[in-house]
C-alpha cells in the first residue's frame, strides 16, 4: 500500500489497508496449519497437503463465484445447484450424445453462463432482490438437474480422460515430486482470472463500484443493470467450471447433490475478509477462507475429532473470524 | 443573575480528517431563545449533537444548571430534559406519524400500547401546533414538509427545558414558519431554552433574544440579536467583510442554443417547464426547497422518469429516458446529495473520477488502462487542487469539500457540454466555495453550457448569467444576472400559474 | 382385475437405491396392470417431511400404501388412520415396528453388514485397522449397519480393531475427502467398509486418489460400484435385492387387495458379490445400474 | 435493495396499505386452491385440508418466527436448527430424566430464548451481521442436537400424552365434526400472539422501528441493542415452541432434523409480503405464505406431479410471489 498519511489530521493511528485483514485471516490459517502440525504427524505430509487442496478444490472455485457477486452486495444460493446442473449438462452432451470431451467442456460453462444471465435479469431487471432470485434459482435447477438426468447419475466411461481433468497432474508429469492435481491448478488458474477481472478490467470496476453504490453508479450514466447481469453471468461460468470438477473427480455427474454447498462457499467468502455488503473483498481471501475451511474439515477428521463436533467448531469459527473482521475495523 | 441552563465550554471534536470543534462555547439562559449562526461545516450541528447526546466530545465541559454532566447518549439527554430537531429527518418511514412522535414513549396500559390514547396525543399536539395532520398516516406518505412538522411534534412532545432546532425551517413555507414562531414564543414564556440554527437572516432578526457565532469550529463571539446589525453578524461568520463581487455578466443571448427543455411535465412536480441554455452560459436555479429545481434536473438527465417534454441537444431532439442516454447525449449531472448519489465512497479518488468514462480507459478484452486513469486523475487532482495523498486514497477519507471537488471532476474528465450543477457547493467552506465559483466561471468561459441550482441566493447572484425560478414545479420565470434577491423572491412564492420573461438590458 | 392405486412412500428419491426400488415398483405395477406412485424425502434425516407425504398419500385415497418408515413410532399414528381407513400396508425396506402392516419385504441390514465385515476379515487375514465410512449418522439404515459391522468385528475378530466410523450424508464427494483424511492419518489402515453406495463409491474414490492398496468393501450396486468391483478398485460390496423389494411390495399389496394370505416377513435377501461372481445369474439378477 | 431514487411524496393514486398485498397473496392461495380443487376430488376432503395444516404447522410456526427478525432487517438461518435443539433438550428433559412433561414444554421454550439471546447479542453487541451470526449459530446447534442426545432420536414413549400435544384434538373433542389437530391450534396461537406482540406491544413497535430506520430510533433514546436481543430472542422462544410441535409429531427428538428448514421458513415469511429489507411485514401474510407452501406441496402430490418437478414449481412460485409484490408496489 502506497503512502498514506493524509495531510488532514488522522489522529487515531496509522492507517492499513485490506493487507491486514488478509494477513489476519492468513496468519488464522496459519495457526490453525501449526496446531495440527503439532496435533499430528501425518497432517504435513504432501500427500495429506495434496488431499487438502484437492478438497478445497470445488468449494474454492464455488466461492470465487460468490465473490463476485457478494461484492456487487448481492448473494447468490444458487452456486450448489447451478454446478451439479452444469455437471449434469456436461453429461449430456459426453455420455448421451457421445460429443467430444471440449464440448462437454464448453457446453457447462455455457449453461452456467446462460443461467447467470437469467438470474442476473431476473435481478437487476425484474429487481428481486438476490436471496430470493437466486434461491428460486436453487431449487429450479435442482429440479431439473434430476428431469435432466433422469435421476440418475450420468458416467463418464465412455470419455477416456475425462477424469483426468481434475484428478490427473499435468504438474506431477513435469516435477515428479510434485504431483499437485490438475483440479487445484485449476483452481488456481481460475482465482487467478478472477483477480485479474475484478483488478484489471471494466467488468471488475463496475463490480465493486456497484457494490459501493449502485445509485452513484447509475448516476454517472453507467448501464448498472448489463454490468449487474454481466457480473451473474460471470458467476455463473464459474460455476460451470466447478461443475466439470466435480464431475471428473466423481467420474460422473450426480443430479442429488449440490444443496448445501452454497452455505459453505458463502462462508468461504465472508472468512476470506469480503463485506456481504458489499464493495470490498479480494479473490485471495476468499481462497484462504477456502483453505481454512477444508483445513479445519481435514485436520479435525486426522484427530479422529467426533463429526458432530466439528460442526460445532466450524461454526464458533466462522462467527469469530467475522468479528475479528469487524473489531478490526473499528479500532482502525 | 439566573444560572444559565446549559454552559458549553472549550468543546473539542474531530472526525478522522476532520477538526469539526476546537474550543467551541455556548451558553444558553431560561426562556431564551439563542440563534446558533455559522457558515455551513463551521460545526453548528456537531455542537449540537454533543449536547444531545449523539456525539461524545473530545474535551471540554458541559454544564446543565451550572452542574457539570456528561451526555452520552440520546436517551440521557431527553431524561436531561434536552430534545433536538435534527437537520437530518431522522423518521421511521414505515411507521404512522404518532408512532414516530411517542417512539420510545408509548403510553401503555397493563404493558400494551395504547395506541387510542398514542393517537389523541398526538392530535393535542398537532391542534396546539395549528397543523391539520391525521396521526395514523404512515410517514413515507407526507411531503419533507410534513415530515419536518412530524420532527417538531416530536420534540415539543418532549416538553424538554432545552429544545434545540437544527434548521427547522428549511422546507416549511411561511405560514407554518409563522405556527412555529408562535409556539417558539410561547414555550419562551414557560421558561424553555431554546437553540435556534437557520441560515435565514430573517428569521434570526424576528425570533431570537441573543446570537452565537461560530467560524471554522471555533467560537467567534455572542451579541444581542436586536442591537447587532446583520451585516456585522455575516463578518462574524465569514471573517471578513463580503463585497458583493459578481464577475461581470457576460451577453451570452447570441451564443449557440446547448440544451432547449421544453414542456417537461411530472404530476404536480414538474408542471410544464420550458427553457434553453447557451453556449457559454450560466443558468441559476432559484427557488425555494421543494420547488422542484432537483426534480427538473434529474429529469433532463434521466435519473427519474417523466411523462412529458421533449429535450433537445445542440438542436437535435434527443430520447432520454436513463443517465446513461444523458450522458451519450453529453449531459453532466453533479446531485445535490453526493454521498448518496455521488460518490462510490469504497472506491478510490482515481476509479471515482473515471466512474463516468470508464469505456475510454477500457482496452481490448475489457482491461483498464489504469496508468491512463492515474495521469487523468492527477491531472485534476492538480487542477482542482484536490487534497489526498495519492489518486489511491479511498474517496470516503477526503474531506467533504474535497470529495465534491472528486465528484466534479469526474464530469469534468466526462467531458460533457452540459453540465448541471446541483448544490455544488453544499457542504463546502469558503475557501472551496470560491475555488469552485472560479470553475464554474472557467468552464463557462470555455464554452461549455452550465445550470447551476442553489438554495444560496448570493450564491445564484455571483455566478448566474440568467435566473430561472421556481415554485410548485413551476418555472415562474426567468431573470437577468444582477436581478434584485426581492425580485427572485417573488417569484419564487408566486403561486399562481403565471410565466414572466424579462429581457435583459 | 381392477387398474388398483398403490402410493409407496420411500425413505429417499434421487439415491440409486431408491430408484431401483422404484424401477422394481413400475415393473410390478406393469405387470399387475395396477398404477403406482413413488415419492421419499431428500435425506433420511426428514422425517416430519415423510410424514406429509404420507398423509397427503392418505388424502388420495389409494387403494393400497407401500411404506418405508424413516422412524416407524413417529409413523404410528398415520398408519393407525390407513388402518381405520382399510387401506392396507406393506411395509419395505426396514421393518415397521407395528402390527399393522400386513407383511414386510426387507433386507436385514445388520446381518448383511455383517457379512461385509467377515468378507473384510477374510481379505485382510483377520488383523489390523479397518474404518467405516457410513452415509447417516441417525438414520435407521445407518445404524443398522454401523452396527452390524462394527459388532460383528468386536465379537468375531479380536484382532481386527475398527479405528474409526466417521460419516459422509451419502455425498460422494464429502466421503471422498473423509477417506483420504481416515487413510493419511491411519497410514497402516487395512480396509474401509462404505455403508451405502454414495460412502461406497467416494471410499473407493479417495483410495485412487491417494494410490493406496486398502480393502474396500461397499454396499448396494449401480453403474459406479459395480465397475470398480469389476476393476479391483473395491474388493466386493454387498448387495440388498433393491428391484426386488420394489417388485415384492407391490405384488403384496396386490395380493392383499384380492385378499390373499400374506407371510409375515418377505425375506428379499442380500449377496455378496465380487468380480468372480458378478455375472452368475442370481447375481446379476440383484444388481442394479 | 430498494429503488433509492422514489420521490418523497407520493402524489401518484391513492395509497393502498398492506391489505391489497396480502389479498394479493391470499387470492394466489385461493387461486391454488381452485385449481387443485378442480384437479382433484380429494384435495378438499376435510382429511387432506387437515393434513396440509398439519403440515403447514412446524414450518408455519418457524417462518412466524422469522418474520420478526426479518421486520427488524435482520435475518435468521438458525430456526430451523434451532428447533431440533430445542425438541432434543425436551427429549432430554422427559426421557433422560424422566421429569414431568410442563418441564419439557418450559425446557424446550427456555433453551430457544438463551439461544436467541446469544444469537441476539452476537448481532447486536458484536455487530456481527445477522447472516453471519445465524449460520454460525445453525451448524453450532446442529452439531449441539447430536452431541447431546447421543446422535440418536430420543422417544418419548414414557411420557404418555407427549404426542397429544399436537396429534390430539381439543377441538375435535368438542365439535366431533371438526378434529382440527392440536398442533394447528397450536400455530394459530403462535401467530395471533405474535400479531399481537406486533401491533400491540413496545416490543412489536420497535421491532418494525428498527427495520425501518434504526439510526433514528437510536437517536430517539431508545435502547437499541436491547430491543434487538429480545426480538432475536422471542423469535427464538418461537422456535423452541416449533420444536415441541416436531417432537410431538414424531413421538420423537430427531437430532438430525433441521438443516434447509430454514429456507423453506424465509420463502414463506417473503411469499407473506414481508420485506427482506425490514420495516413492513405481516404475520397473516406468513401464514398465508407457508400455507401457499404446503398446499403447493400437497397439491403436487395429490395430483401425483412427480417430485422432481415439485422442485422446479416450487422455485418458480417463490420468485414470481416475489416479483408481484415488486410490480405491485412499483405502480402504485
Ligand atoms: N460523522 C462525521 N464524520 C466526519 N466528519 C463529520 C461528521 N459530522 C460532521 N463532520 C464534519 O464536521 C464539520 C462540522 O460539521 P457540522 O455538521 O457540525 O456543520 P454545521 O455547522 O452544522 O453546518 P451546516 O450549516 O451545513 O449544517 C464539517 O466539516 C463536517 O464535514
Ligand atoms: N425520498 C426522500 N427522502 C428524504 N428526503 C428527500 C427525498 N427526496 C428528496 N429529498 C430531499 O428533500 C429536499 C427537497 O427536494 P426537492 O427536490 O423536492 O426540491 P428542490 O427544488 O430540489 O429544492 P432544493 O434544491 O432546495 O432541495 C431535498 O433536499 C432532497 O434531497
Ligand atoms: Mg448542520
Ligand atoms: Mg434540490
Amino acid at each position: 500500500m502506497t503512502d498514506t498519511t493524509a495531510p488532514i489530521a488522522q489522529k487515531s493511528g496509522p492507517r492499513v489497508s485490506g493487507a491486514l485483514h488478509r494477513l489476519l485471516a492468513f496468519s488464522g490459517l496459519i495457526a490453525l496449519v501449526v496446531v495440527f502440525s503439532l496435533a499430528s504427524p501425518n497432517f504435513m505430509q504432501t500427500q495429506n497437503v495434496l488431499a487438502i487442496l484437492q478438497a478445497t478444490s470445488v468449494n474454492g472455485v464455488l466461492a470465487v463465484a460468490a465473490t463476485l457477486v457478494i461484492i456487487t452486495g448481492g448473494i447468490d444460493l444458487s452456486v450448489g445447484t447451478l454446478m451439479t446442473f452444469c455437471a449434469v449438462i456436461t453429461g449430456v452432451i459426453l455420455t448421451y450424445w457421445g460429443l467430444p470431451l471440449p464440448l462437454g467442456v464448453l457446453g457447462a460453462i455455457l449453461a452456467g453462463t446462460a443461467v447467470g444471465l437469467v438470474s442476473g435479469t431476473i435481478i437487476a431487471k425484474l429487481k428481486v432482490p438476490p436471496f430470493i432470485a437466486t434461491l428460486g434459482m436453487m431449487l429450479i435447477l435442482k429440479g431439473l438437474s434430476l428431469v435432466i438426468s433422469g435421476t440418475r447419475p450420468i458416467y463418464f466411461n465412455d470419455t477416456p480422460g475425462f477424469t483426468q481433468i481434475a484428478q490427473g497432474s499435468l504438474v506431477g508429469a513435469v516435477i515428479p515430486a510434485l504431483p499437485i492435481p490438475n483440479g487445484v491448478m485449476i483452481l488456481f488458474a481460475v482465482a487467478l482470472l478472477a483477480a485479474f477481472v475484478l483488478s484489471r478490467t471494466a467488468l471488475g470496476r463496475y463490480t465493486f463500484a456497484l457494490g459501493s453504490n449502485e445509485e452513484a453508479v447509475r448516476l454517472s450514466g453507467v448501464n448498472v443493470d448489463r454490468w449487474k447481469i454481466a457480473v451473474y453471468a460471470t458467476a455463473g461460468a464459474i460455476c460451470g467450471v466447478a461443475g466439470i470438477l466435480i464431475a471428473s473427480r466423481l467420474n460422473s455427474a450426480q443430479p442429488a447433490l449440490g444443496q448445501g454447498y452454497e452455505l459453505d462457499a458463502i462462508a468461504a467468502v465472508v472468512i476470506g475478509g469480503t463485506s456481504l455488503s458489499g464493495g470490498r473483498g479480494t479473490v485471495l481471501g476468499t481462497l484462504i477462507g477456502a483453505l481454512i475451511i477444508s483445513v479445519l474439515a481435514n485436520g479435525l477428521r486426522i484427530l479422529s475429532v467426533a463429526q458432530e463436533w466439528q460442526t460445532v467448531v466450524t461454526g464458533t469459527i466462522i462467527i469469530l473470524a467475522v468479528y475479528a473482521d469487524i473489531l478490526r475495523r473499528r479500532t482502525l | 443573575m439566573t444560572t444559565p441552563l446549559v454552559e458549553m465550554l472549550d468543546i473539542d471534536k474531530s472526525f478522522p480528517g476532520v477538526r469539526a470543534l476546537s474550543r467551541a462555547c455556548f451558553e444558553l439562559l431560561p426562556g431564551e431563545v439563542h440563534a446558533l449562526m455559522g457558515e455551513n461545516g463551521a460545526g453548528k450541528s456537531t455542537l449540537m449533537k454533543i449536547l444531545s447526546g449523539v456525539y461524545t466530545r473530545d474535551g471540554g465541559t458541559v454544564k446543565l444548571d451550572g452542574k457539570p454532566v456528561e451526555i452520552t447518549s440520546p436517551r440521557q439527554a431527553l431524561d436531561a430534559g434536552i430534545s433536538i430537531i435534527h437537520q437530518e429527518l431522522a423518521l421511521m418511514r414505515d411507521l404512522t406519524v404518532a408512532q414516530n412522535i411517542f417512539i420510545g414513549r408509548e403510553p401503555r396500559r397493563f404493558g400494551i400500547l395504547d395506541e387510542a390514547a398514542l393517537n389523541r396525543d398526538a392530535r393535542a399536539i398537532f391542534a396546539q401546533m395549528n397543523l391539520k395532520l391525521e396521526p395514523t398516516v404512515r410517514v413515507e406518505t407526507l411531503t419533507i414538509a410534513k415530515q419536518q412538522m412530524v420532527e417538531i411534534a416530536k420534540a415539543l412532545s418532549y416538553r424538554s427545558r432545552v429544545l434545540i432546532m437544527d434548521e427547522p425551517t428549511a422546507a416549511l413555507n411561511d405560514a407554518e414558519i409563522a405556527e412555529l414562531f408562535a409556539i417558539i414564543n410561547q414555550l419562551k414564556s414557560e421558561g424553555v431554552g431554546i437553540v435556534y440554527i437557520s441560515h435565514k437572516m430573517d428569521e434570526i432578526k424576528r425570533i431570537s433574544d441573543r446570537v452565537t457565532v461560530m467560524r471554522d469550529g471555533e467560537y467567534v463571539g455572542t451579541v444581542p440579536a436586536a442591537d447587532t446589525p446583520i451585516d456585522t453578524i455575516i463578518s462574524m461568520m465569514v471573517g471578513r467583510t463580503l463585497s458583493n463581487e459578481t464577475a461581470a455578466i457576460t451577453d451570452t443571448s447570441r451564443n449557440p442554443v446547448a440544451l432547449e427543455v421544453r414542456n417537461l411535465r411530472r404530476g404536480r412536480d414538474i408542471r410544464d417547464v420550458s427553457f434553453e441554455l447557451r453556449r457559454g452560459e450560466i443558468l441559476g436555479f432559484a427557488g425555494l426547497m421543494g420547488a422542484g429545481r432537483t426534480e427538473v434536473a434529474r429529469a433532463i438527465f434521466g435519473a427519474d422518469r417523466r411523462e412529458g417534454g421533449e429535450i433537445w441537444v445542440g438542436g437535435k431532439r434527443v430520447g432520454i429516458s436513463s443517465p446513461q442516454d444523458a450522458v451519450a447525449a453529453g449531459i453532466g449531472y453533479l446531485s445535490e446529495d453526493r454521498k448518496l448519489f455521488g460518490l462510490a465512497t469504497g472506491l478510490d479518488v482515481r476509479n471515482n473520477i473515471a466512474l463516468a468514462s470508464l469505456a475510454r480507459f477500457t482496452r481490448a478484452a475489457g482491461v483498464l488502462d489504469d496508468a491512463g486513469m492515474h495521469q487523468a486523475a492527477e491531472k485534476y487532482i492538480r487542477q482542482l487542487s484536490i487534497k489526498t495523498p495519492s489518486d489511491t486514497q479511498e474517496a470516503r477519507l477526503l474531506s467533504g469539500g474535497n470529495q465534491q471537488k472528486v465528484v466534479i471532476a469526474k464530469w469534468l474528465l466526462r467531458d460533457c457540454d452540459i453540465l448541471i450543477f446541483d448544490e455544488p457547493t453544499r457542504g463546502i467552506d469558503v475557501g472551496a466555495k470560491s475555488e469552485i465559483y472560479r470553475l464554474l466561471n472557467q468552464l463557462a468561459a470555455d464554452g461549455k453550457a452550465i445550470i447551476v441550482i442553489s438554495s444560496e441566493l448570493p450564491e445564484i447572484l455571483r455566478l448566474s448569467h440568467r435566473i430561472a425560478v421556481m415554485c410548485e414545479g413551476r418555472l415562474t420565470g426567468i431573470l437577468p444576472g444582477g436581478a434584485s434577491q426581492e425580485e427572485i423572491m417573488r417569484l419564487a412564492t408566486l403561486r399562481e400559474p403565471a410565466m414572466e420573461v424579462r429581457h435583459a438590458g | 382385475q381392477e387398474n388398483y392405486d398403490i402410493a409407496l412412500i420411500s425413505k429417499g428419491f434421487q439415491h440409486q437405491f431408491w430408484q431401483a426400488v422404484k424401477a422394481g415398483a413400475d415393473q410390478a405395477a406393469a405387470e399387475l396392470g395396477v398404477t403406482v406412485t413413488f415419492e421419499g424425502p431428500e435425506s433420511e434425516s426428514q422425517v416430519d417431511r415423510q410424514m406429509d407425504m404420507l398423509a397427503a398419500a392418505l388424502s388420495r385415497g389409494p387403494d393400497a400404501i407401500g411404506f418405508a418408515a424413516l422412524d416407524s413410532q413417529a409413523a404410528t399414528p398415520l398408519l393407525q388412520q390407513a388402518n381405520d381407513a382399510g387401506i392396507p400396508i406393506i411395509a419395505f425396506d426396514s421393518g415397521v415396528e407395528s402390527d399393522i402392516p400386513l407383511t414386510t419385504a426387507t433386507t436385514d441390514n445388520v446381518a448383511a453388514a455383517a457379512l461385509a465385515a467377515d468378507k473384510m476379515a477374510e481379505l485382510i487375514g483377520e488383523e489390523g485397522k479397518v474404518a467405516v465410512v457410513a452415509h447417516d449418522q441417525t438414520s435407521r439404515t445407518g445404524i443398522d449397519r454401523v452396527d452390524g459391522f462394527v459388532n460383528r468385528i468386536e465379537e468375531a475378530y479380536p484382532n481386527i480393531e475398527v479405528v474409526t466410523v466417521q460419516y459422509g450424508g451419502g455425498d460422494q464427494l464429502q466421503s471422498t475427502e473423509i477417506t483420504k483424511s481416515i487413510l493419511l492419518a491411519n497410514p497402516d489402515l487395512k480396509g474401509i467398509f462404505g455403508a451405502n453406495e454414495g460412502s461406497a463409491i467416494g471410499v473407493a474414490n479417495g483410495k485412487q486418489e491417494l494410490g493406496s492398496e486398502v480393502v474396500v468393501i461397499g454396499f448396494d450396486s449401480g453403474a459406479a460400484q459395480k465397475g470398480m468391483v469389476e476393476s479391483g478398485l473395491m474388493a466386493g460390496a454387498i448387495t440388498q435385492n433393491p428391484v426386488g423389494i420394489g417388485y415384492e411390495t407391490v405384488k403384496a399389496a396386490v395380493a392383499a387387495l384380492n385378499g390373499e394370505e400374506l407371510p409375515e416377513v418377505i425375506d428379499t435377501g442380500f449377496y455378496y458379490y465380487d468380480a468372480s461372481n458378478m455375472t452368475d445369474p442370481e447375481i446379476a439378477a440383484v444388481l442394479y445400474d
